[in-house]
This record gives structure tokens, C-alpha cells and sequence, in this order.
């Protein structure tokens, strides 16, 4: 059990995010100060094992805590949502590189952002096209990353790319390595800065990674375990990344129904809670919600020893994802119905919920391949069988 | 029985005895769908199945662990509907209804009606209660049937509807509204017991129903039934409160059945297209279509019984408000009636044209799950509970709008 | 018969006559509704509403003006199939097979054919296409049927399902896969008209359907059926673009009866909802959810009775796009019958319970409505042909996919 | 028949707007130099009657028009709309300030903004709360406006407000009025300028009235006809909002079918347009669409005239509206899920479309009241008895 109390530290932390929110969304500037408040509070510190100084948070706490972020501000949690999620996929895995990345977060504050998605792979995120080229001493790698969220406050970089082997085969490997802070010639470019609709907050730039020399020592794992890794850890991603979406959701609604209850029309005189079809809409908010939390924490609390199938197991963290981050989107389209033209305005943070909740249909893992694995899955089909579909 | 009470007397560990009636329940409702194939149409009362349910122990499940019973939780009753409804949906739905009454009864009343009442269960008994009143909308604040006091008892007088179970019933639990001047409704309701085969209790006009048709839900008539003090089965005003506290059991075990016929139209829909081929597709497995299709059932089907344990596991006792748990306890029945009825539909989709023939099994879940949001909390009741519980709106409060 | 050649005679005007066609079709409607109250659960063939469609003149509607026919256009068979399918699915659905193949065969054939078609559907004939061969997943390019050359003329063997209106046929349009060996699938298919009584045309299955069941949709055996070189209704090769010419029929008349469904579900619901009371409730019509569901039903229905209006009239013929025409034609039919779907589900919800009661016409409605996906273009070759259209990909290029 | 074919003249101008679009979105400017073209090119005087010198346009033509303009730039079209729905309903009102007005938007390029809703009347336009007090040779209002669409680029101000007749009830009364050019004391002040997460470049700033003096001669029409002449003339008003979210959602399924047709994923070789979980997704958006427009112009083609009970015929504009305004938002929405994360990026005009469609979810006529009412009407229930519902 972590001596800290992540949740109530979530809690505490959130009414400043909250109030910080609207700025950094309308400027897409980065909310350095939340993650130095992250940090300095030990929330960072939260995934990293007892061993190594961390609190050893759970999933449970993780996800919880994470709701409650992504209800101020959903950009910040997003943003550190590689981060406490990547540090315990690396503790799960172990070893000298994970041990000093685990240090680092509790000793020094370091902060990591992963980049896994590339321009052209779309979500499969198993084929980099990111080369890793051995050279003298580690390797030297050339690619493209998008969405490199957290960039802007990250020391560390975790990064995948393929490696060749000696079958001339491309096997995905992973780097977890320092931020070069020299910002020229360092080979991390920032190709084109992030711009965009929704979480506009998280810095998730695109990268150009040009001749980019990393030590051997920065090697995560071994050359090609990667997949079954992320297989075997995915609850740790795909559960964090849906709780920042639930709690998107879980904020709309209560917005949406304070704001219900505290406007009066001249017209009726009696708050609008008062008029059955915002309390019918407002009952299906409530309803789906109860649904998208069952489901997250069902996949939270389900077995994710290595008794289970890999596959099935991914493809069970994969289906709630795409089940539920569509129940958040849903949740948010029926607020802004209930909250009326009000709903647009910049003002009502409700406008950049549903910018920000829309993001939960577009990250990994695709709910078109979700789906289809699971659809094969069932029906006896292998998932990589070639042609992928007959007919 | 002999299964229940043969496991109590071994003092045989409570998991094994659960897995045992788990085992039971699947292997009965292979059983069951067998059966269902042949009388659906028809409309034949499962009876048999009743007995089977009683000879497995399975209709003894909530009794009390005092009475050597295996006082089975919520979510325990729950799972065993759902797997029944994998075989037959009147079936589960008339074990619901037993379970709805064996299961809430039995921490609300006294040592002697509780002997008398689980004391009939372990043995074979069979509770249903006939709750629909004549022309009350399913609202049971508002009884048609009228108790009148008549010497230290009470005469009964209504129609009663929707009496699903009848034909294997050892006991009813019929309520009406104590005539009392001094007693408005709501609390005014009451609640009897009444045994199978009393004078006054006769059917009126028998089952012939569009969904659920085996469930023999008659329509009954009730005609100066005479009860003594002592069938009453809570003091004055106590049953509505009752009633209210006890929601959850008929909200979630309605819940159960409607999951459970979800599940085994997925299943069907797996079963027709895995493996199979015709004379322009060689392998329907591997259509696109039917593998979106599988997966969104999967993806729905998890979300229904994630939510559906979550409610039965942590949202079983009222707190202070008891309005506003009923209002949550909504929640799970809401979304599971519905969601089940977009699954079969999708289900029926993969199976295609070849379900259109008679006497498919698929059609037989298209019918049956069509009650779902008719049974009470309906659609609107619930979406009303719902949405004015969230606004922090007393559901019961007048006038209910502008 | 008499109706529609009086009209002839007496040089009618067009507009009268339609709106005589219409009020006839409207008042059988209503009985034929009745009739189905008696006759559903049986699966009764509508024998006797084909005869009053008949003697109305309805079937014959798309004689050829030169043969004195009415010469209905697809708008108009559409509404004719509309309206009858707010009495009764299993009539509306016969006749639109036979609405599809009069009205698009018309144009097709030569003089000869023309007459002997249209003359014997002038005099009360009935034509039906039992167009599902046996394991071939509705896939008409690749026939099980197969048509064997023998002396000048054919022979032809297979087993056909769904041969809806076959005991009040006499014509049966019947697609075969000629077995020359220079033809490859789909241009081997033929089709041929025969006779009704025909020796080689047998019964092999009764229908006995879930939805649709008065349909008297038969699985036919055809052995050894001899047919004159003459019944080969379109030169070797072309039958497959006549089929494909003509899809906007299907699809078109077949989503008109399930808007009809839903339309008639919309009725009942307000029918079963105005001016009604229960104990607790004074006025059903007054309560925020009945009058959300239905001003939601009547945007839905506005909504398909537009899009299938705008598409028969103005996508009604080819242009040189011929298989995006047909991805086109798909779209009403696709909307409609998923769609109605939903407004019969809600229509029942705002019914409730009593439409559960047996013999009710909700729950017929219910189960005839689920036949919509299942008909062909079904939903997934809808997406396909829709989407791939949409993105400039040829639906029947290969492969389909990755 | 008009002699300009403004359909084809949107045509024309629909490219240059789109490309002003992202600018105007991320400042929240108003599209000044596109109302100029408007008003250079002669489509202002769409609707106005040819008597007056104007086209004289169809209702079809307009819409048509409109769904054009909006498919290149949202707020543009959103902020004309007013003028060219707003002069075809006041040309069929008649008199001298619909004459006025007529011949200044020919010969001196006037352009209307209009003002009907308010803080705390909802969607219930005919209860103004905005009053017009009798003066010695006018009235003058006080009140507040808000959503007061392309008010930066009007030059007259089409208002509402509520005269207490001889009985004490308050009636509403519309009038027709020269903007103030006088910013300081004019009594018309911008309380709160436009400043939302869709429709960005509209203009639709809140208004405070205080005082605002107008000539009698201002008044349009008679004291109470204001709510019948608004229901005969709804088709105006809801089919030309309307047609503004189905040309955003038919340039949304454009913009998606080109951008799978052209992108490759390096994974799978071929454009995505040939993955069939693209192919059944655009499908759907096709379908929703073709759906979209046959209602739309099923009500544009409807009979308008006095023939038709207008409160029936208010109330199928109305269901029109709601039922295709909700299809519009289901279509960019499942666009965003085929587009994929880069839908979200600024460069990428989807993701301006999922802000500006759901504002057909927001404006006027309320989904909950055209439910209400249709159903009423259905089920034989006065749609104004009190209590508004029983149970």
C-alpha cells in the first residue's frame, strides 16, 4: 500500500488545475506549473515501485486518481498520463534501465514522454518506422513521431523504433532516454508544434528524429519482446488513458447538472431541473456513465496475471476502451444539448470538454481493429491471418 | 431438494455448493432451450422446468442460512438467472419473480411467517407475487384491489394481471389497498400471503402472451378472499416501504434475464457463422462485417455485465435516502433491457434469413426481449428517477413537473 | 380485374383512377388488418387479401398503359405497398415481389413476352421470384440453381427458398446458372418463366416463418423442370445486368413495407395513448415522455418517408454509373428498414405492457419488422456497396478488401 | 425566377471563403471581406423581391445557396443567414419598412443582423423580456440580446421586444432599425463579444439595450402578429439554418472520402479507403446524410402556404430541424473516428466542423420543446395548456 493518498492528492491539486484550465487551453501553452506541482506533490512519483522510493500505487488508485485530474484538467492529465502509466509497465518489466528511470522520477523529478505513434502506421503501433540503426556504443535512430504528448516537460523520452534482424526482419525495440535539453543538433527536432482542437494543453508535438544517438544503456528490454510486453501491461495503458476520458465525462455531468439546478428562465420560473426533458437527457448522462465506470472498472479489477491469454486480455482492454471512450463522447454531445447555446461559449469549460473528449475516439487503440481482433477472436480467425479479410 | 438439503448436512463448503448450482443452472438450461424449441410456440407453461429448478435446489436458494438454506446474495440470484435465460427466457423470468420475493422477503419479516414461508421454499415451495393491478399502469402506489377489515381478517377483492408463474405456485403474495379511512396511499398498501388453492383466487383469463409466452402469467380474479391477521405480512404502512427498500431485487433480477438472453444471442450468432460457408463466401468468419459486428456485441455485452455486478455487489442496501437509491438501482435495469434489445438485433443481423424460419431459437429472443422495458421501472419511470435523483429532485415530490 | 378495366374503358382520368387505387388500398388495409388479428399466429397464407387485390385491380397496376394498364411508376407502387402494409406485413410484402418483378420487367422484354406477361397479370395473374437458392447466402451472381441445355430448349434443377406468394402464383419467375461452358458466374445467369403447376416444381418445405409468417415463403424443389427456349426471358449474358438495372425495385418496394410497419406502429402508439387513463395517471397523453417518444417517432417517419420519396423519384433510373446506381439505390433501403426498427421498439415501449397481451398487433409488427435487415441488399452489403461508392472504390471489383 | 443563379454563385465564392476559414476561426475575427463579396456579388439581395430589385430567390435556391456557403466557411454563412432567411420573411409581411429595407440592401449594400433570443427565455422567442416603451415619436428598449449573429457587420438591426398592451400583457413587437454607428451613447452597447468554441467568426455578441431609442416608423408589422407571421414564415428561418449543418456535414464526408482516397498507410500498402471499417463508417455517414437532405428539402419543397394549419406547419419546420440538425452532428462525428488523431489537428478543417455542426444542436427551435409539441399535437393536447404536463 503507498503511504500517499494519490486520490485525495488529485483532489487536492484539482480545483488550481481547474482554475488554470481555460488559459492554457485557449493559448495551447503547456501547464508547466501543474506538472512542476505534480512533481514537487510526489504524484509523479506515484507508479514507481516502494523499492525504488515510489508509492507503488495501484491501477485502481492510478485510474481514480487520473478521473479526477482529467475532470479540472484534461490536458494536464493527459499530459502525465504516459508518464504514471509507462513507469509501471517498466516496473512490471524490471532491470537496470527501469531502475534508473525509477530513481530519477523520485530522486530528481524526471518527467517522461513516450512516443509511439508515427505518421503512417495509423494505430498500429507494433510496426515503427522509426529505425534503430546499431552504431559504436547504442544506436542511432531516423523516423518521425506524432503525438508526442508531454513533450514540452518531459527529461525523459521513451521511443520505439525497429531494429533489423538478422533475418532482415523489423523487430520493434524501446528506448527510454534522457531529453537531449541542447535543442540543436541534438536529433530530436520539434517538426511541427502542437495545434489542435482538443487538449490543446498537452504539447503533444510531432518530432523528427534525425540521426539521434542513443547509448545502449537506454535500451528497454530485449529486441522484439516488446509486443507481448505491451500485450501482457496494456491494462496499465489503455485503463489510464480511458480514465482521463471518464473523467471528462464524470465533469460534464455534474456541470451540466449544477447548472441545471441553479438557472432559472423568466418563463418558467423554476429551475430548469424542473423540465422533464432535461431530467430525461440528463438521466441518460447519469446512466452512461454508471455504464463507462462499470466497464473501466471491471477492466481495472480483472485478471491481469499471465495465467491470461495475452491476446484475449488485450483485446478485452482494447474493446473496453473503444466501448467506453464512446460512452464519454456521447455523455458530453447530450451536455451540451442539456446546457443549451450557453454550452459554446469559451466560458463554460463544458465547450472544451467536448474538444477534449472527442480525442478518446481518436487514440490508440483503434476501435476498428479492436473491433475486428475481437470479432476473429471469437470466430476462431487468427488475428494476423493473411488476406486479413475473405470474401 | 434433495440436492439442498443433502449439501447441508455435509456441511459441505459454501463454494462448492455454489459451483455445484452454477453447474446445475447451465446444464438445466440446456435443457430448458431443448424444451423452449418445442412449446414456445405453443405457449406451455415450463413446469417442468419449474420442477427441475426445485429437484436441483435452485428455488431454494434464498433461504436462510438459519434454516439450513443457502441464503444466497443478490448477486448470486442474479447470476443464476442469467444463466437460465441462456435456455429460456420465461423460465428465468418466472424464477426471477420467486427469487424477487424469496430474496427481499427474507430479512423483513418475522421468525414464525419466516419459518412458514422458507420453511415451504426448502421444501419445494414456490412464491410468485401477481403485483399488476387492474387498470393501475403498474403503479403500485395505487392498488385496485381493496382489503377490507372483516371481523380480526381481511376480504380481498381486485383483478390481478401478469400472475407469472401461477401454474407452479404454492403461495402467492397478493397486495391491496386497505379500504381504512385513516390510510392514504401509499400507505395504505398491504401485503398477504396467500396459499395456492384458496377459495376466491381463480384465473380469469389465461396467459397467451407476444414475449415470454411459457410464463404463464395469468390474468387473475380475486373475489372475496378471506386472509387472517396473521397473513398480513407487515404491520400497517410498513409495506410500502418495503416495496421502495427492496427495489433492487426486482430491478436487477429483471436485469439478469434480459443480459442473459443477450448473451446467448451472441452466442447463437457465433455459432451459425464460425466455420461456415456457402456458395460464394467460403469462410463467414472472415467477413469484415461479421467480425464488427461480434466485436461491438462483445464490447456491449461486457459493459452490461460489468454494470450489472457493479449494482448488485455495491448498490444492495438503501443508505438514509431511500428515494434516491431506488433511483440508482434504476440504473442498471435501464441500461440492460435496452442494450439487450440492440444486441439481439445485431445478433439476428449476423444470422441473417435463416432465422426468419420457425421455431428458430433467435426468433424466440427477439419476442422475449421485448418485455424488458416494459416491465416496471419502464423507460420513462426510470429515465424520470434517474434524471431528477441526478438534479437533486425528489422523485416522489408533487406536482412531478411544471 | 373489373375495377381497373372499367377504369380503362371509361378513359378515366389518371389522377382519379390513382385516387381510387389509393382509397381501395387504404380500405383494405383496414381488413386486412383484422385478418391478421385471426391469422398471424397460424401463418395462414394471405390467399384471400391477393384475391381482394386482385379484384381491385391492384395487381395489376403495372400493366403497360399499352395493354390498358394503369403503368404505375415506382413511386407509386411504392405507396400502394405503404399503405397495405399498414393492415397487414405478409400482404405487403407478397405483393411487392410481385410489384418488383411486373414493375421492372416491363420495360425488358420483347412484345411477345410483354403480352403474354401482362395479359394474363391484367386478368388477375400473380408473378413471384423465389429468387434464394439453396446455400448460395442469397448471392444471386452465383446460382445453385443450375439450367442444363437439352434439345432447344432447358432443363433445370435446384432447390429454391423463400418462394413468398407461391400458392396464389401463376407465373414464377425462376434464375438458373446455365451450365455452357463458355459463361462464367454472373453471366451464366438466366431467367425463365414458368407456369405455375408446372410439373418439376414441388413443395419442399412449408414456410413457416417468424416474421412474415402469412407469406407462404415455401422452399421449392425444381427437378428436372422443362422449359422452351421461349420462357428464357433475356438473351444469354444479359439477365445479370437486367438484375442489376432493376435493384432500385427491390429495394425500394421492400423498404416502403417496413416504413408501412413503422408507420402503423406510430398510429397504435398515439391510438393506445389518447384520451387513455389509469389509476394513478389521469391522462396518459399529458405525460412529458408519451409525448417525447411520439414527436420523436414522427421525426423518424418524416425522415423515411422522405429519403425513400426523393430516391423514387429521382433515382430511378441507371445512369452510365451502373453499379454506383446500384450502391445508391441501397441507401433508403438500408435507413429505412433499421430505422423502423427503432420506431417500432419505441412505439411498444409507449404501448407497454398490454402490448405484450397475445394476438396484439404491436407484437406483430414486432416480429415482422426484424425481417427488413435480412432481406437482400442486407445491412453489411448495404455499408459495403454505400461506403466503397462513396470512396470511389468499385463494389464488385477484386479483391473486396486487403 | 431570379435572373443571378445563386447557387452557382456561391459556388464561386465558396473557395476563396474557405480558405479565409482557419484564419477567422483562430482569431474569432469576423469575416468582414466575405459579407463585402456578399454584398459586392448581389447575393445580399438574394431575397429580396424583384419589385425591390432584388433575386428574388426560392426558398430552394436559398438553401441550396446557403448549404454551399457553409461548406466552405461555417460562420460566414451562419452570419448572412439572418439577412437572407430575415428579408424573405419580411417581404412577405409587406409595408413600407420591409420596402425601405429592400431598397437599401439593393442600392446602398445594407446587410441585417437579428436579435431573438435572450438571457432566460430559452427557446421561448415569443416571450421577449426585452421591453419597448412607448415615447413620444417611437419606443424606447431595454433589455439584453444575446447570440445577436453578425452584428459586426450589420448596418440594421432586426429586434425583438414585449409592448404591454391596454390590458397589461406583454405582446411581442419586432422592429427594423439602422444600426448605431455612434458606439458611445447610442443605446446599443456590446455587452460581451463573441467569444466560443464553434462558429467561431460569427460575431454573435451579447447585446445590452438601455434606452435604445427607434422611430415609430422602425416598427415592423402589428403588435402581437409578430408570433403568427413567425410560424407561417418558419420554413424561412429553420430550412435555411438547417441547410447551414448539412453543408458542413456534406463537406465533412467530402473532405473525409478525399483524405482516405489519398492516405496510405505504409503498413497495409493500399489507400485506406479500401479497409472495410472505413468503408462501413463513411457508409453510415453517406447514408445519415442523404437522410439529412431528403428531410431538409422535403420541407423546403412542402406547402407554405395559408392553407396549412400553421401551427402544424411550425411544428413539422421544427422536427425537420431537430431530426436533421442531430444527423448533421452524428455525421462530422463519425468522421472524426474515420479521419483518425490527425481530424484533431488545427490544420485539418474536420475538426472546425465538429465545433461549428454542434451548434445546430443549441440554436433555435429547442429539440425538447419540438418534441413536446409534436407530440401534444399528435395526442390531441393543447400545446400552451397549463400545467405544461400532468402525472
Amino acid at each position: 500500500m503507498p503511504s500517499t493518498d494519490y486520490v485525495a492528492l488529485a483532489r487536492e491539486l484539482a480545483p488550481v488545475f481547474a482554475q488554470r484550465a481555460a488559459a492554457h487551453d485557449k493559448e495551447g501553452s503547456f501547464p508547466q506549473e501543474n506538472l512542476d506541482d505534480l512533481v514537487r506533490s510526489g504524484y509523479t512519483a506515484m507508479t514507481v515501485p516502494t523499492r525504488f522510493g515510489g508509492g507503488g500505487a495501484t491501477l485502481a488508485q492510478l485510474c481514480q486518481a487520473q478521473q479526477i485530474l482529467a475532470g479540472a484538467c484534461a490536458s494536464t492529465a493527459f499530459a502525465v498520463n504516459m508518464h504514471v502509466h509507462g513507469l509501471a509497465m517498466l516496473a512490471e518489466l524490471g532491470g537496470a534501465t527501469t531502475e534508473w528511470a525509477c530513481r530519477s522520477v523520485v530522486e530528481d523529478g524526471a518527467v517522461i514522454a513516450g512516443g509511439f505513434s508515427e505518421p503512417g502506421i495509423g494505430g498500429n503501433w507494433w510496426h515503427p518506422t522509426t529505425t534503430a540503426t546499431p552504431v559504436a556504443g547504442g544506436y542511432e535512430l531516423n523516423g518521425r513521431k506524432g503525438f508526442f504528448t508531454g513533450f514540452p516537460g518531459a527529461t525523459l523520452l521513451f521511443l520505439s523504433a525497429s531494429q533489423t534482424d538478422d533475418r532482415g526482419i523489423g523487430q520493434p525495440v524501446a528506448f527510454l532516454v534522457p531529453k537531449p535539453t541542447d535543442s540543436t543538433d541534438s536529433g530530436v527536432r520539434v517538426s511541427s508544434a502542437w495545434d489542435a482542437a482538443g487538449m490543446r494543453a498537452t504539447g503533444s508535438h510531432s518530432l523528427a528524429l534525425e540521426n539521434f544517438f542513443i547509448p545502449e544503456r537506454y535500451l528497454v528490454g530485449e529486441s522484439g519482446s516488446l509486443p507481448m510486453l505491451f500485450m501482457t501491461g496494456v491494462h496499465w495503458a489503455w485503463c489510464s488513458f480511458t480514465s482521463v476520458f471518464v473523467g471528462i465525462a464524470r465533469a460534464a455531468l455534474e456541470h451540466v447538472a449544477a447548472s441545471q439546478r441553479n438557472r432559472t428562465l423568466t418563463v418558467i420560473g423554476k429551475p430548469n431541473a424542473h423540465l422533464p426533458g432535461i431530467q430525461f437527457r440528463v438521466a441518460e448522462m447519469a446512466t452512461k456513465l454508471a455504464v463507462a465506470e462499470a466497464h473501466l472498472n471491471a477492466a481495472i479489477d480483472a485478471d491481469h496475471s499471465t495465467d491470461v491469454d495475452p491476446l484475449a486480455h488485450y483485446i478485452d482492454m482494447s474493446l473496453m476502451k473503444t466501448t467506453v471512450s464512446s460512452l464519454c463522447q456521447e455523455i458530453v454531445t447530450i451536455g451540451m444539448q442539456v446546457q443549451g447555446g450557453s454550452a459554446l461559449l469559451s466560458a463554460d469549460p463544458l465547450q472544451r470538454m467536448y474538444r477534449d473528449v472527442v480525442t478518446g475516439l481518436l487514440v490508440p487503440p483503434a476501435a476498428d481493429v479492436a473491433l475486428e481482433w475481437a470479432g476473429k477472436q471469437a470466430l476462431g480467425v487468427p488475428v494476423f491471418d493473411e488476406p486479413r479479410w475473405v470474401g | 431438494m434433495k440436492g439442498a438439503i443433502d449439501m447441508t448436512d455435509a456441511q459441505v463448503d459454501r463454494a462448492e455448493w455454489w459451483r455445484q448450482l452454477t453447474e446445475t443452472a447451465t446444464a438445466l438450461a440446456e435443457v430448458f432451450e431443448k424444451r423452449s424449441l418445442d412449446n414456445y410456440e405453443r405457449g406451455r407453461f415450463v413446469s417442468e422446468n419449474i420442477e427441475d429448478l426445485k429437484a436441483a435446489g435452485i428455488t431454494a436458494i434464498n433461504v436462510p442460512a438459519e434454516l439450513g438454506g443457502f441464503d444466497a446474495t443478490l448477486a448470486e440470484n442474479i447470476e443464476i438467472i442469467r444463466i437460465l435465460a441462456h435456455g429460456c427466457g420465461s423460465t428465468a423470468f418466472t424464477f426471477a419473480i420467486h427469487a424477487v420475493i424469496t430474496g427481499s422477503l427474507r430479512t423483513e419479516i418475522g421468525r414464525a411467517t419466516k419459518e412458514r414461508v422458507f420453511g415451504a421454499v426448502r421444501d419445494g415451495g414456490f412464491v410468485i407475487g401477481p403485483f399488476t393491478d387492474e387498470s393501475s399502469g403498474s403503479n403500485w402506489t395505487m392498488p385496485s384491489t381493496v382489503a377490507r377489515r372483516h371481523d380480526d381478517g381481511f376480504v380481498i377483492d381486485g383483478v390481478k394481471h401478469f400472475a407469472t408463474g401461477y401454474e407452479a405456485a404454492t403461495h402467492l403474495l397478493v397486495t391491496a389497498g386497505l379500504t381504512d379511512e385513516h390510510l392514504t396511499p401509499p400507505f395504505n398498501l398491504a401485503a398477504f400471503l396467500v396459499e395456492a388453492g384458496a377459495d376466491g383466487v381463480s384465473v380469469q383469463r389465461e396467459w397467451g402472451g407476444f414475449a415470454m409466452p411459457m410464463t404463464g402469467s395469468h390474468s387473475l380474479a380475486i373475489k372475496g378472499l378471506q386472509m387472517d391477521a396473521e397473513d398480513m405480512l407487515f404491520p400497517e404502512g410498513i409495506a410500502p416501504l418495503f416495496v421502495m427498500s427492496r427495489q433492487q431485487w426486482g430491478n436487477y433480477c429483471f436485469a439478469a434475464v434480459f443480459l442473459g438472453l443477450a448473451e446467448r444471442a451472441y452466442e447463437l450468432a457465433v455459432e451459425r457463422t464460425r466455420g461456415r460457408s456457402n456458395t460464394s463466401i467460403s469462410d463467414l468468419a472472415r467477413l469484415p462485417g461479421i467480425q464488427f459486428a461480434v466485436g461491438s456485441m462483445r464490447g456491449s455485452l461486457a459493459s452490461m455485465r460489468s454494470l450489472l455486478h457493479r449494482y448488485a455487489t455495491e448498490h444492495v442496501e438503501p443508505g438514509d435516502d431511500l428515494v434516491g437509491f431506488v433511483a440508482q438501482t434504476c440504473i442498471p435495469k435501464y441500461y440492460v433491457v435496452n442494450e439487450a434489445e440492440q444486441v439481439v438485433a445485431k445478433a439476428f443481423n449476423v444470422i441473417g434469413g435463416s432465422g426468419i424460419q420457425a421455431g428458430s431459437r433467435i426468433g424466440q429472443l427477439w419476442r422475449d426481449v421485448k418485455a424488458g422495458p416494459l416491465l416496471p421501472f419502464t423507460n420513462d419511470i426510470c429515465r424520470e428517477f434517474i434524471g431528477k435523483h441526478t438534479l437533486g429532485i425528489n422523485p416522489i415530490e408533487q406536482p412531478r413537473w411544471l
